[in-house]
């Protein structure tokens, strides 16, 4: 792996995905006391390419993702205290506890939202770019998809529109070969390649390993770079894999939708274990950084789950809160 | 006051919209067509740019995310359906994520988006072009649901939609394109959830909404002259509903009936008897009716669709009943000019 | 009898299926996977082949338009969604398409295709997964919709849809899936469009459909204990309704209560209650009333569903209340042993 | 035009063009008496596909088509009284008068339905080739579609199915340029192939001229070979132009969306006169067989417009038939 990023740059990157791992074993490891009770979706082993669109996009660029967001929200800078507390049903959660872990939002950063239906941000994301075309932002706009996106007709459909307006967008792609349990080879031709699909479309498209966080913010970046540069919409296919269950906290590699052995292969290639490696090869981290990155992380995640621990459940007016504008409740 | 039609009092209210505030965009299938949705858009694209009313793919479903998204980003996005039978390719967006996006995210951002879509109906539109399904809409928390009668509340209804904060399904029947009325000029707005009494009467309360109304305008007209008087309620919002409108009314008269333009089982008009049925129980002196579609799809033989709508006699014939009188009604269908299948002579087709 | 549980009595209906006919075939997202749709289709593939059960794309709406064709090519497809919510993509082909067919084709070829929807609940489900939409499909003219409550009926109805020439939203609910009850074995057919009487009594016509049966069993059940009787009448197909039995009760009890799981502006339980005021206005001693889920989505934080559902005790209440007696109705709270968001001890997540 | 097909076929392609034209020109002449009373979208200039289809295609192989679907329910086969009888309302069209001219059906021959919404068969039509291939049976299925389908999420989630279980179908392309009155380019990329997209979907693609019936028979026919022989989902992209105005008898030049010098570009190559030439060129026709074929042609239309005209509507009860099976029509 040649290197030559900026050793700040360099560190961010790998802090970011130590932080995002650690949220989410935290979250693993207490997810049977029952607190958390929503339909959750880890990243780990995925934390490359969210740490690397998070270091490659400004702040006031803007994002949008699918059920599995946590690593996408943290990455862009999104509140660990508000997504804790969004898990665990509290009113200091990012949604006020109505969205829980497959809705996230901080838009103080520019996490514009995550939903639970496959595709359904795709569009909202492509609107956000063209708010921004019109109105003369000079945001991009980055939309987290899965492999399985690359199935339904709303991406294409949207994609096509994104192609035809040259809008400034980064469709990111993790392709972890699964969706939930279906192997790619049950949903998509095969040999067919999800950045060719994406170019044969008409959006400017790359691919590269998503385990790899410097070749993921390479990538990124340059798409960004072109998105900016008015050279319309940018897909990227990043190459990674999950490592726990589709949906919850455990391993499941016993029930047989996948083997051992491909999960070790891509366990082997651990993109913190992988990074961490040329970091210090190239005396960019020590010891000493990594135990104080773990101690500041371990910190801040014990703070998150203290706070929304100590956060109250909203009100149960809050139920009915919020579904209009206060012109129709009125009226309601 | 100046005279228009519906359908340039539509146009009206989105050139007011686009003149008054440039985050308001336009767009649909040929928007900006020489032919402009039946002169609904009409050269409005030369008026305010084609950057802000512009045409679309055929996309229904991600048009509908793209103008989440773009709402969400600070426009205000009209979409426009030359029927409502195309949108049914957009109900993920409009139901996952334009009704629930406020709610679900904990209030902290609306989605100030009109979907215009027109309903269909006669003249050979057959199964799907002539689905007046606002009952699947009016069923879902977070969605507002229009069907303005008039030129008048066409406009201040549309304005009102644009410039609010919530996602709205405006429904324009097809054959109110053409209805004149007096309309007001500039930036005209008629609040959502408030019905319009159309006409004043003790004896029977009938509710309607689009061109249900215009039938049961003619019908209680027809009757008024033989001693029976009506309260006839255009709707104009479906949802927010005006119940205090609904049940003030009932209180009086103690009999209800209800038009619908959609189908019968599980329509609009069903849910209005089932309100006044539980809520207005003690006022009811007859029991409650409705006069909606028959539950089949409308063909598209005009010998199929004769007897297939209901037309100002039927609501006649209803509201005698209704009232416990004897009246005439056969003349309203002999005083129509018009074959069945059209609104009027203006109306030749293709659609 | 063999005891099966809901999911179990659902496999064996498609196991029974796909054994006698070889036109049967079942697919949707993860029927072959270890998990077999909460066990509903688990190793269907190694018994009947992997050509007849079959994963597919996320692709909801191609995958609807295909098992139109496939069922227009003489197959009778079975396709599962794991939630409602996300068949709302397939909206237009459900709706324009397999509704219509057999009608807007002059009736030459009918489409013989189940889609099964499943209905989230509780435990953090949210605002989309968790949507009871069947108003929706109820409102469609040519679609059938079921909402077993039993094992016993899921595995008759289900029969009964798959071997029928009509397109069925067959609809289950999560919280049911593990319910245990005797089911027949082999090729046990329900027909559509029979209620069934759960229950009977004078006092008062329960109708209810799918998890609410549940709910007002527990209610039926206590009020019988203080005498207070009811019908209780479990829908199971929502359409074609079975309005000869509702409307024989209705006559005998003069008082009527509808549960609906769906939100209850708009829903299947205002239909009801409106055909009811109108249709039996007569027999009615009292003002009908319905309960149903309130008009706004179900929130993911527990703090939030706790009193967004209708359970038992609210039902014991309205009876009550409309048999004009007092009743005591808290102690049904207070005996559920599992927090309020799930249906019982085996369901730990995550969805 | 270089032409080595078979006088037989050519025969037929010329023949059964004229014979769609003629249909047509003669429902343009008739629609102002306002007895053919639904939107009725026209074929004049089309012609060419689907003569070719008809020909290419075997009689038990299956068709589904959308709005404008008159030359293709005519060249596979269908019934002209029935689709006249249909379009004038009346009982004895062959979907009773329900569906008028966009609900096309003659199962006789393989025409399994066209309908109304654009892209609505496309999955239809994917779904047949799947029972055919349960089945057993060896038809293909021709889906025709026109440029604006390529801009549907149905046509991309339907090929990729198809793709991924490698079905016996051709979607037949007419890119007639227009989708209503909307040039390619405010809907598509610019300079995007609609041939090169299906390719990268992962149908076998060939693209050619529309208005050259040997060449479209040639693509087609090729397609099918393909497809018969297990080769997968095959794209036949045909380039042609629609005459007329999108709905109804009219020209609509005047009105502005296009110019009418690419109009009259186009009708200098009306596939009808080029293909006559050729065929007069090579002796294999002459002006006798023209004079024959179209005076049996018009008697042909003639006849079909009197069995219209003569036929009873339908009863008003059909209103209400055919809704459900008859075990659910007892229920209501
Ligand atoms: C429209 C829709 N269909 C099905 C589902 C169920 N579902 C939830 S996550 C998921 C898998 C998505 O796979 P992919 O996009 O590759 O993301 P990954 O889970 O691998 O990160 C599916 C099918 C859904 N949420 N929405
Ligand atoms: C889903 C949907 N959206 C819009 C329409 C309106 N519409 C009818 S025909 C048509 C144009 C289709 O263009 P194309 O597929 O190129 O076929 P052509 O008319 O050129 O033959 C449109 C947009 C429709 N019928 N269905
Ligand atoms: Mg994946
Ligand atoms: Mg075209």
């Amino acid at each position: 792996m040649v290197h030559s990023m900026s050793p700040e740059l360099s560190r961010r990157l790998l802090r970011d995905m130590i932080r995002i791992r650690a949220v989410e074993e935290t979250i693993a490891a207490r997810y049977g006391e029952q607190k958390m009770r929503c339909p959750t979706h880890l990243s780990i082993g995925q934390e490359a390419p969210a740490a690397a669109a998070g270091a490659a996009l400004a702040r006031t660029d803007l994002a949008v993702s699918g059920h599995r967001a946590h690593a996408h929200y943290l990455g862009k800078g999104g509140d660990l205290n508000a997504m804790i507390a969004e898990i665990s049903g509290k009113v200091t959660g990012c949604a006020r506890g109505r969205g829980g872990s497959m809705h996230l939002i901080d838009e103080s950063v520019g996490f514009m939202g995550s939903t639970a239906i496959v595709g359904g941000t795709v569009p909202v994301g492509v609107g956000l770019a063209l708010s921004g075309s019109l109105l003369e932002r000079n945001d991009i706009v980055c939309i987290f998809i899965g492999d399985a996106v690359m199935e339904t007709g709303v991406f294409f459909e949207s994609a096509n529109f994104a192609a035809v307006h040259k809008l400034p967008i980064i469709f990111l792609c993790e392709n972890n070969l699964y969706s939930v349990y279906s192997p790619l080879d049950v949903r998509q031709p095969q040999g067919r390649s999800l950045a060719g699909v994406a170019a044969a479309v008409g959006l400017h498209a790359t691919a590269g390993d998503g385990n790899d966080v410097c070749a993921s913010y390479d990538l990124i970046a340059a798409a960004a770079a072109r998105a900016r540069a008015g050279e319309g919409p940018q897909f990227v296919e990043l190459a990674t894999y999950r490592w726990r269950e589709h949906c919850g906290p455990m391993y499941d590699n016993n029930i047989g939708y996948r083997s051992e052995a491909e999960f070790e292969s891509w366990k082997e290639r651990d993109p913190i274990k992988l990074f961490t490696h040329v970091l210090q090869a190239g005396d960019i981290i020590d010891q000493a950084w990594l135990d104080a990155a773990t101690r500041e992380i371990t910190q801040e995640i014990d703070a998150a789950f203290a706070f929304a621990e100590a956060s109250p459940f909203p009100d149960p007016s809050e139920a009915y809160a919020d579904l209009y504008s206060k012109e129709v409740m009125a009226c309601l | 006051m100046p005279v228009m039609t519906y359908a340039e009092a539509i146009r009206d209210a989105l050139s007011v919209a686009l003149a008054q505030d440039p985050s308001v965009i336009v767009y649909g299938l040929g928007a900006p067509d020489p032919k402009g949705v039946f002169g609904t858009t009409l050269d409005l694209h030369k008026e305010h740019g084609s950057r802000r009313v512009f045409d679309m793919p055929t996309s229904e479903n991600a048009m509908t995310g793209i103008g989440i998204g773009a709402a969400l980003g600070g426009l205000r996005p009209v979409l426009t359906h030359q029927r409502l039978d195309f949108a049914l390719l957009s109900l993920d967006q409009i139901i996952n994520n334009a009704a629930k996006w406020r709610f679900m995210f904990g209030g902290q951002r609306s989605v100030p988006f009109t979907i215009r879509m027109i309903l269909g109906r006669g003249w050979g539109q057959g199964p799907t072009h002539s689905q007046n399904l606002q009952a699947l809409f009016a069923h879902i928390p977070g969605l507002c649901v229009v069907m303005p009668t008039t030129p008048d509340d066409a406009k201040g209804l549309l304005l009102t939609s644009i410039f609010g904060e919530d996602p709205v399904i405006f429904l324009e029947h097809r054959w109110l394109h053409n209805l004149s009325g007096e309309t007001p000029q500039g930036d005209h707005r008629i609040p959502l959830g408030k019905a319009r009494m159309m006409r004043s009467g003790g004896h029977v309360t009938v509710v309607a909404m689009s061109i249900m109304s215009i039938e049961a305008a003619h019908a209680v007209d027809h009757l008024a002259a033989q001693g029976i008087s009506c309260d006839l309620i255009d709707l104009r919002s479906i949802r927010p509903m005006d119940w205090p409108m609904i049940e003030e009314s009932v209180r009086r008269t103690g009999r209800l009936l209800v038009l619908d333009s959609g189908h019968e089982t599980g329509g609009v008009a069903g849910e209005i008897v089932a309100h006044v049925a539980t809520k207005c129980w003690g006022d009811l002196r007859a029991a409650p009716r409705r006069l909606a579609m028959p539950d089949v799809p409308e063909a598209t033989s005009p010998a199929l669709t004769k007897d297939y709508h209901v037309r100002a006699e039927h609501v006649a014939e209803a509201i005698a009943a209704l009232a416990g009188r004897e009246a005439e009604f056969a003349s309203l269908a002999d005083a129509r000019k018009y074959p069945h299948d059209v609104p009027g002579d203006w109306f030749k087709g293709p659609f």
